[in-house]
């Protein structure tokens, strides 16, 4: 059975004059134990994705439609009381900035005291005992003293490590890390991108790593998904994406990477850019990027369709499959 | 520590001196405070005497001179009316007014708080929308017209409260005549330190709801909320204090309208306060007075302006007033 | 070889951090005293640009990347050094004089999003440095101008009368390209022109930046985080720590023969797709704060081969075979 | 550190007024307070044409006529809202009130703006000593309350002009102290505004442009930091009419022959007792609802340019 | 029972010399017992003087009351009225006055001659004034400083019906009940006086009416219906004798030169019209400065209102354009003094006058009234000796330095001959020749129209039902709270 199943996930925008989609018939499953990631470019509706899971949306986003389900429970359908007891405990986050992430006027040491102590009742100093190991599982340095001190006196790196010993503090079974690094120097990603995987690896967690960034997630997660305009395009294990992408746009991002040409040439660049909510093309989303776009693509929206290990929403591919599965049936 | 109190010093000292000059250099274009010494039937050269006596026919220098000598020495010179050091005169005043402000205060943080709190957590509630409706309006309505119809209706029409004056006062501690601590006193404070916190309260009321929405919006509250922790918790200690660093320093600042507003409710409610006794001076001519009550009033306002800072300080751990050199 | 294009010797930059007089003041073992708070951003920086090449600066946040831009183009005075421009010293001139090189040199800047303002359109954008610095053009002249300008960065002459915010991130990039190619320079600064854009926007203004370069053969001083990029457009690259130039050296025989620690340490940490190379390497210590001037070599915190000399001595920048250049000790010692 | 998420989001395309505008005929609300700000602008310029009796006629006038109440009450035809203690007609008294209290409003606010904007930006853009130096003015102008600077001021005219001018100046003398006394809020706004568009890129880029530095602050700061200064021009208006009628209140405003709201407001207040309520509730109604009014303009504008007013 | 009052302004200073005003003279009568006060009827009632005689023209003889003594404890006698009338010659304020006084002798320990300078018909009214103070208690510290504490602006020691227990100047003084006031017969049962001044009218009123004090003075003229209305509140008023006018400056502007332009002012000025609206009937409109218990009214000297008359007089006076001039009235002085210059400026303008109003607060207006800073200056005048002769002294006679005639003579009216008459008025011991002297100078003024009478301002208390203020209170405002009676 799956930890967690998200299916046909709608999440809409509430504006004053008109309803924006940012999530679209989004279907996912995660394993207990298993990495995904989740890639795609600015805008394609990552965060919203990752919010959506625990019901955090910001206010004019709701979802529509769709269910989310760990294990046996639906989480669309909570109330804030069960939800709190989920949020945390079962599901925790990582956010991408760590500098906005802690509340720059209560101590470290509050801000991790406070999460176990809301969610289990025991004394102030068997927390704080937890919190300090967990600080100390993250590598910080004489956790006693940070423990006392306020955000503002920790660097980047320091503060990104005391926000994943305050996932950790609960054993959660799924941690959402929303483009955690991006912020970071390289080398200061290196080692948090390390300290992660060993972390999810020990405790047998389960990760969402949302990135817009294919090296990273190739470090990290077993899986990929890859995010356009709201839509799932793509979806298989990391190395066969990275290797054998199937969908136009997987393609073009991979292609765009300086790696992927000589030096000092022309890259492989995509034309245009993502469109935003308001201006969302009919059809396939990416046709208007598309080298390969045809009239079909203008008008109707492709199916995810099952070719090989991994799943792609493109009418190229499901054409192709199609024409093997003919071909397979002409052969037969 | 240190430092930041001695740069205050400096920056209050810089104030004062601009404040006596521009308070002595009005001494004597009130009007002729001689004219309020005598009866109609003393002769001019009585009065010219007098005048002489009180020099207030030298040259404004001269005069300047005199009263910068003392002022260092602590004595603003002496007002007329009183026949008292004018700085005594209103220190002595000075408990009333800082009773009703202080009462005036505690209404706008009892009241303002959860109102605000709840405006910005709850903005489509009904109870909101009519907290912001009524705030819009009480914004708009000027003190002294709250001030007058709260007497009107209150003591003059249904004769609940008392409509002037302090009423019954205790001394504590030889230096402070007190109205706190009896029933009387507390009934005259009622209307005045009322209307006061009345004027007040919208701007407070909005400054907190609009502060603590944008806090509400920031990532670390999302954090918090992705911790599973309570929604009181939250509220109350993840956004509230952050929302007061920005409505401390405004409060800071509300502190001039404050002396303003002290000035209309005192001489409404003819509350025995410095504000009244201001009036009441300029209309006397005792510029001695004046000039001491403007000193005093800029003095308060740099030793509010540094109490401030220091609680921000306090509340927010970002600045380090050690930074300004311990 | 004929003169570089720039030539920077000895920069140096400090930030005092406690501008005002009165804070300055502070007690000191139970005396007072005045004590100035300075961040050095820049302690000694020696390059060369030369004509038609790209030199990549990278280093990591705080290094000092940015201040040394922004020290080129005369928008922060250097605490001491020099710059020249062909022969001639620039890091002394006033607004007036500046103003020929200001022609000459250009700069392109990291966010797209506030580099435009957001109250002008792309026209008055364009226009007003076409009409500052060639008065002489009549207003047809200028509209043909901007024109031509737009095309060449691919943008459509009709969006000219629209606001910044009508364009998405890589279309602003490249109207930022073409402000700075308006008064047709021969370098041009980048700082971090890429890094708030997506991969694939990323790749669009990375082929304009390497086609305006062969088309009029600009020189780059482009400053990045992203190795890739570094690896992809850079003649040569020269690695930051702590506002000092600690390698400098081509392209291929950096990225193939890392030198210095930090810069090994740097190169371990890219993320790459293919590979599925060896533990990064690991540094430890604290990013260290430029609030203290260095002794020695700024590196020693974190180095894992320090050694007594690194904390006294500074080390000197180095020819080494492959015509790179190292400031360390260790490798001057062969001690790796 | 990279830079910040939220300045990614992208604008609404679209012209920005056009969504403003757009925004605006949505809320009702906002629409009613600028039909009544209109409306009372409208009457403030046409007072003379409007007004049913010339208040420059000396037969206006008329003791005779004192104290009739609205004529819904006493059902006298002649006047509309009643007539006040000296017989004149309280709703031409009223209009021209409205005048004088829009004119000093206005006139103060505008003031209040130049003298803000300019020192805003000069200790912004300049920074330093400069900043440093203008910034404790401002503390210590704040420091003063209008109302003893109002005091000082008519002190320090009287003895430029003597009493006789003083009166015939009151108005412009209320417009110098009202505009006087809160330019630092004017001032630190567009200093804050100033100094966080001063991080800005585009001014850099103006700078590498070899733009002098007027031209910088003038053309392009200063129209990105207009939100918050629109914002804080409205509510200020209404801050400046209450200043007016406050001073006014306290004897120390518009003299009695050229009544503001507030002097009116006061003059009636003693008639609140004996009956002719009218006196005073009118006026004061009539004052309310235009502060409220340019409130709600003022809050609508906020929500929406959702600019950056001065914190600290 | 205690007594919690309210009046517009409190005493500046505890000494009673040191200022000639209605608080100081109120506070004195309640401390202090004159030696003679008047009576409601406009006689004088005998206090701490029995009774008295004229011995001539220049002297008259005070036989004074037995078995007084002052708070102190001290007695009472001969020595303190001669320690009184000397301090007062000292006095800065009360100098002019006791000036026409040459000396005080004891004749025994309960006799005092009083001996005037020369013959002074109003020496009686003068000697009202004089409040016997404690020598035993004040000699010696007893220096009279406008500018700065002293004794006596301290302490307090009279013969009384209050002693005096603490105060907080501007905002609160309390008074005990004399137990040995040698008054025995006085229906006075107030025990404790609590006296808050509170300047503004309507605040004044609410205290009133929500019942924070007793008794109230003064009421605004507006409110009085209101007032009137309230049950549980009474009000007494009594017409004053202080009067309001006009001055038409004749040295400032040419066109006052001219009787017909003063006349026709003061026909266009409808006094009754003011009295009415304004002062909502709370005033008597006067044609002539003395009110009617003066010895200068004149009886049938009427206020007139026509308005033809005074546009016809214009003309013949080359005026019927009319011509613009300046005024200048107190807004803080005198009831409702800013609307009723505002109604002037307003009737005026009938008869193309166009007045430029300025109104100040007293403090500055004063001044200004000083430097006959406008063309028309209104001024309001109380005769301390309760006779008309005051008036036409300070009011229209000659200006005069040296003399200090004339002194608030706003208009430089001038006429040698009312000088005169005013001079022998001052020294004539008979009574009818007086009255004669004059009726016949408010007859050459009214004649002259040398200024305009406005109208005598009335006074108004108010309070609770069981206080019984009307037997109390007289028309110089110096309410007897010692006989004061409030039911139980
Ligand atoms: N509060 C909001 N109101 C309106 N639109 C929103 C809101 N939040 C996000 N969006 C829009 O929803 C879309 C998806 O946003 P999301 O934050 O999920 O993108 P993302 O993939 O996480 O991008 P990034 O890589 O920049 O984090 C974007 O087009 C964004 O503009
Ligand atoms: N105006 C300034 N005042 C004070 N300190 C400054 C200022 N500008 C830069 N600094 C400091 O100088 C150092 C170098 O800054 P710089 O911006 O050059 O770094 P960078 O390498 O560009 O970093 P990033 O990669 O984040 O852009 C930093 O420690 C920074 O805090
Ligand atoms: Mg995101
Ligand atoms: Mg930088």
């Amino acid at each position: 059975m799956n930890l967690l199943s998200v299916s046909n996930l709608n999440v809409n925008f509430k504006m004053k004059k008109q309803e924006l989609a940012a999530l679209i018939d989004v279907s996912f499953t995660l394993n207990r134990g298993e990495r995904i990631a989740i890639v795609g470019e600015s805008g394609a509706g990552k965060s919203i994705l990752g919010f959506s899971i625990v019901n955090l949306i910001s206010k004019p986003g709701y979802i529509k439609s769709g269910s989310i389900k760990l294990e046996n429970k639906e989480l669309t359908k909570m109330n804030l009381r069960q939800l709190q007891e989920i949020r945390g405990k079962r599901i925790a986050m990582i956010f991408q900035d760590p500098m906005m992430t802690l509340n720059p006027v209560l101590t470290i040491g509050d801000q991790l005291v406070e999460t176990i102590r809301s969610h289990t009742k025991i004394t102030y100093k068997d927390a704080r005992n937890i919190a300090i190991e967990k600080l100390h599982n993250v590598q910080i340095a004489s956790p006693e003293t940070r423990f006392d001190q306020y955000p503002h006196e920790l660097s980047g790196g320091m503060r990104q490590r005391v926000i994943i010993a305050s996932v950790l503090l609960l054993n959660p079974d799924i941690i959402i890390a929303d483009e955690p690094t991006t912020a970071l120097d390289v080398t200061i990603q290196a080692e948090i991108l390390q300290l992660l995987l060993a972390i999810c690896r020990d405790n047998g967690v389960a990760l969402v790593l949302i990135s817009h960034d294919l090296g990273v997630v190739s470090k990290v997660a077993e899986r990929t998904l890859v995010m356009y305009a709201g839509h799932i395009v793509e979806e298989g294990p990391t190395l066969e994406i990275i290797n054998d992408p199937q969908h136009p746009y997987t393609q073009g991002l991979l292609n765009a990477l300086p790696q992927m040409t000589l030096p000092g040439q022309r890259l492989n660049q995509i034309q245009g850019s993502m469109p935003s909510l308001t201006e969302r093309p009919t059809g396939c989303a990416f046709h208007p990027r598309c080298p390969y776009a045809t009239e079909k693509c203008q008008q109707e929206q492709p199916s995810f369709i099952h070719s090989g290990v991994s799943s792609v929403a493109c009418f190229l591919v499901e054409d192709m499959v199609n024409d093997f599965a003919n071909q397979d049936e002409e052969d037969r | 520590m240190l430092i930041f109190l001695l740069r205050r010093l400096v920056q209050a000292c810089f104030v004062m001196i601009i404040i006596s000059v521009i308070s002595f250099a009005i001494q004597d274009k009130l009007g002729d405070p001689v004219q309020q010494m005598v009866s109609m039937a003393v002769s001019s050269d009585e009065r010219e005497q007098l005048r002489e006596q009180l020099g207030l026919n030298d040259s404004f220098l001269n005069q300047y001179w005199r009263f910068a000598k003392g002022a260092i020495q602590g004595d603003l010179g002496t007002s007329y009316h009183y026949k008292e050091p004018a700085l005594d005169v209103i220190l002595k005043k000075l408990p009333a007014t800082l009773e009703l402000v202080f009462c005036a205060i505690l209404l706008i943080i009892i009241v303002a708080t959860p109102c605000g709190v709840l405006a910005a957590i709850k903005p489509k509630h009904p109870v909101s929308r009519l907290l912001m409706i009524i705030s819009s309006i009480g914004l708009s309505v000027p003190i002294f017209i709250i001030a007058i119809f709260m007497v009107y209706l209150f003591s003059v029409e249904w004769n609940i409260a008392p409509s002037f004056g302090r009423g019954e006062t205790t001394e504590i501690l030889g230096l402070w005549d007190s109205g706190i601590f009896t029933k009387d006193g507390l009934s005259h404070l009622l209307l005045p330190s009322l209307s006061l916190a009345i004027a007040l309260m919208p701007i407070f009321v909005r400054l907190i709801r609009a502060e603590m929405m944008d806090v509400l919006q920031s990532e670390y509250i999302r954090f918090a909320w992705s911790k599973g922790l309570s929604a009181k918790r939250i509220y109350f200690i993840h956004a509230l204090k952050n929302t007061m660093l920005p409505v401390i320093t405004v409060g800071g600042i509300q502190a001039g309208t404050l002396v303003a507003y002290t000035i209309l409710t005192e001489t409404i409610f003819q509350w025995p306060g410095m504000g009244f006794l201001f009036m009441d001076a300029v209309s006397r001519v005792d510029t001695p007075l004046v000039a001491a009550y403007l000193i005093v009033v800029g003095g308060m306002f740099v030793i509010t302006n540094t109490v401030v800072d220091l609680i921000y300080g306090l509340v927010n751990p970002t600045v380090r007033l050690a930074s300004h050199g311990l | 070889m004929a003169t570089p294009l720039i030539q920077i010797s000895g920069l140096e930059k400090s930030f005092s951090t406690n501008e005002s007089w009165l804070g300055q003041w502070c007690f000191r073992q139970g005396k007072l005293a005045r004590h100035k708070d300075s961040v050095h951003a820049l302690n000694g920086v020696n390059l060369t640009i030369n004509q038609g090449e790209t030199l990549c600066v990278v280093g990591e946040t705080g290094c000092g990347k940015s201040t040394l831009a922004r020290a080129i183009m005369g928008l922060t005075q250097p605490t001491a050094g020099e710059i020249h421009y062909l022969d001639q010293r620039i890091d002394q001139l006033n607004d007036r004089q500046r103003m020929f090189f200001r022609r000459r040199m250009q700069m392109v800047f990291q966010n797209p999003y506030a580099s435009l303002n957001p109250r002008m359109t792309v026209y008055q954008t364009l226009s007003e440095p076409i009409a500052f610095h060639q008065p002489q053009l009549s207003r047809i002249e200028i509209d043909e101008k901007i024109e031509t300008l737009l095309a060449s960065v691919g943008i459509s002459a009709s969006s000219s009368d629209s606001y910044p915010h009508e364009f998405s991130g890589g279309q602003r990039q490249r109207i930022s390209l073409a402000r700075a190619l308006s008064v047709e320079p021969d370098f041009i600064v980048a700082d971090e022109p890429l890094s708030a854009l997506d991969v694939s926007v990323q790749a669009q203004v990375l082929n304009l930046m390497i086609d305006k370069q062969a088309e009029r053969n600009l020189s780059y001083l482009f400053i990045t985080h992203d190795l890739a990029v570094v690896e992809h457009f850079a003649t040569r690259v020269a690695v930051m720590y702590l506002g000092r130039v600690c390698e400098l050296a081509p392209t291929k025989e950096l990225f193939s023969s890392p030198k210095h620690p930090y810069t090994r340490a740097l190169l371990s940490a890219i993320p790459r797709l293919d590979s599925t190379t060896a533990q990064p390497i690991r540094l430890i210590g604290e990013v260290p704060t430029p609030i203290e001037k260095p002794i020695g070599c700024v590196f020693q915190a974190r180095c894992p081969h320090a050694n007594q000399r690194c904390y006294e001595e500074l080390p000197k920048m180095l020819l080494q075979s492959d015509s790179s250049s190292v400031a360390c000790h260790a490798i001057e010692e062969g001690r790796i | 550190m990279k830079y910040s998420k939220k300045d990614l989001i992208h604008p609404i395309a679209g012209s920005r007024w056009n969504h403003i505008w757009s925004g605006f005929v949505g809320d009702k609300l906002a629409v009613l307070a600028l039909i009544i700000f209109i409306f009372y602008c409208l009457v403030a310029l046409l007072a003379p044409l409007v007004a049913p009796f010339d208040v420059n006629d000396p037969a206006f006038m008329d003791l005779i006529n004192s104290e009739i109440a609205p004529s819904w009450i006493s059902h006298d035809s002649r006047f509309l809202l009643g007539t006040d203690a000296q017989g004149r007609d309280l709703l031409s008294v009223i209009l021209y009130g409205t005048r004088l209290s829009l004119t000093i409003g206005i006139c103060a606010v505008l003031i209040q703006a130049t003298l803000g904007i300019c020192i805003g930006l000069m200790a912004g853009y300049l920074g330093g000593r400069v900043d440093n130096f203008l910034m404790r003015c401002a503390d210590i102008q704040l420091s003063f309350s209008n109302m003893m600077v109002a005091i000082v001021f008519l002190a320090i005219f009287q003895s430029l002009f003597g009493i006789a001018m003083y009166q015939q100046l009151a108005m412009v003398i209320l417009i110098l102290v009202i505009g006087l006394t809160e330019w630092p809020l004017f001032a630190r706004t567009i200093r804050a505004s100033v100094l966080a568009e001063k991080q800005k890129e585009y001014v850099d880029a103006a700078r590498v442009m070899g733009i002098s530095s007027k031209r910088i602050m003038f053309r392009h700061i200063l129209p990105n930091t207009l939100s918050p200064v629109l914002v804080i021009f409205t509510v200020q208006i209404a801050n400046a009419i209450v200043a007016e009628a406050a001073l006014s209140f306290l004897g120390l405003g518009m003299p009695a022959t050229e009544p503001s709201l507030g002097s009116l407001i006061s003059e009636g207040f003693s008639y609140m007792f004996a009956g002719s309520w009218w006196i005073c509730v009118i006026p004061s109604a009539t004052l309310i609802i235009l502060i409220l009014a340019m409130n709600l303009l003022g809050d609508w504008l906020r929500d929406h340019l959702n600019p950056r007013t001065y914190k600290d | 029972t205690t007594l919690e009052i309210a009046l517009n302004a409190d005493p500046v200073s505890l000494d009673p010399h040191e200022q000639l005003s209605e608080g100081t003279l109120q506070f004195s009568h309640f401390t202090f017992d004159p030696l003679l006060r008047w009576e409601k009827s406009g006689q004088f009632e005998a206090r701490l003087a029995t009774k008295w005689q004229r011995l001539d023209a220049h002297t008259m003889r005070f036989f004074l009351r037995k078995d007084v003594t002052f708070h102190s404890g001290n007695p009472f006698s001969a020595k303190d009225v001669i320690y009184t009338i000397n301090r007062l010659k000292t006095s800065p304020d009360f100098r002019a006055m006791f000036n026409s006084i040459a000396s005080a002798s004891i004749v025994d320990k309960y006799t005092v001659d009083v001996h005037a300078t020369s013959p002074n018909p109003l020496l009686l009214n003068i000697m009202a004034y004089v409040f016997p103070m404690d020598q035993a208690f004040y000699q010696g510290r007893d220096e009279i400083i406008k500018y700065g504490k002293t004794f006596a602006s301290q302490n307090v020691s009279g013969t009384g019906p209050f002693v005096y227990i603490s105060r907080e100047l501007g905002s609160r003084m309390e008074l005990k009940r004399n137990p040995n006031y040698w008054d025995t017969n006085s229906p006075g049962n107030v025990n404790k006086i609590i006296l808050t001044p509170i300047r503004t009218d309507s605040t004044r009123l609410a205290a009133l009416f929500s019942g924070d004090v007793d008794f109230i003075f003064p009421i605004s003229p507006i409110d009085i219906e209101r007032t009137k209305r309230t049950s549980g509140i009474h009000l007494v008023t009594i017409p004053s004798t202080r009067i309001l006018l006009l001055h038409m400056n004749q040295n400032r502007r040419q066109e006052f030169k001219d009787v017909k332009v003063r006349k026709a002012i003061n026909l266009a000025i409808d006094q009754s019209l003011i009295v009415e609206k304004i002062l909502k009937g709370h005033a008597t409109p006067a044609g002539q400065l003395s009110a009617d218990r003066f010895l200068g009214h004149v009886h049938d000297l009427e206020p007139e209102y026509d308005l033809r008359k005074a546009q016809d007089l214009m003309k013949q006076a080359g005026y019927e354009k009319g011509f613009r001039i300046s005024m200048m009235a107190p807004n803080n002085r005198y009831m409702n003094d800013e609307k009723v210059a505002q109604a002037v400026a307003a009737m005026l303008a009938r008869i193309n006058i166009t007045v430029d109003l300025k109104t100040l607060p007293k403090a500055q207006y004063f001044q200004e009234f000083d430097n006959h800073a406008a063309d028309i200056m209104m001024l309001g005048w109380q005769s301390d000796t309760m006779d008309s002769n005051n008036l036409f002294e300070f009011i229209v006679a000659c200006p005069n330095n040296k003399t200090g005639l004339g002194a608030y003579n706003a208009s430089e009216y001038c006429r040698p001959s009312l000088d005169d008459n005013i001079h022998q008025a001052n020294r004539e011991m008979d009574q009818e020749k007086r009255i004669i002297l004059l009726q016949q100078i408010e007859q050459t003024l009214y004649e002259d129209a040398a200024v305009v009478p406005l109208y005598w301002q009335s006074l108004s208390w108010a309070a609770k039902n069981k206080v019984k203020i009307q037997d109390i209170v007289n028309d110089q405002n110096y309410p007897y709270l010692g006989d004061l009676f409030i039911d139980e």
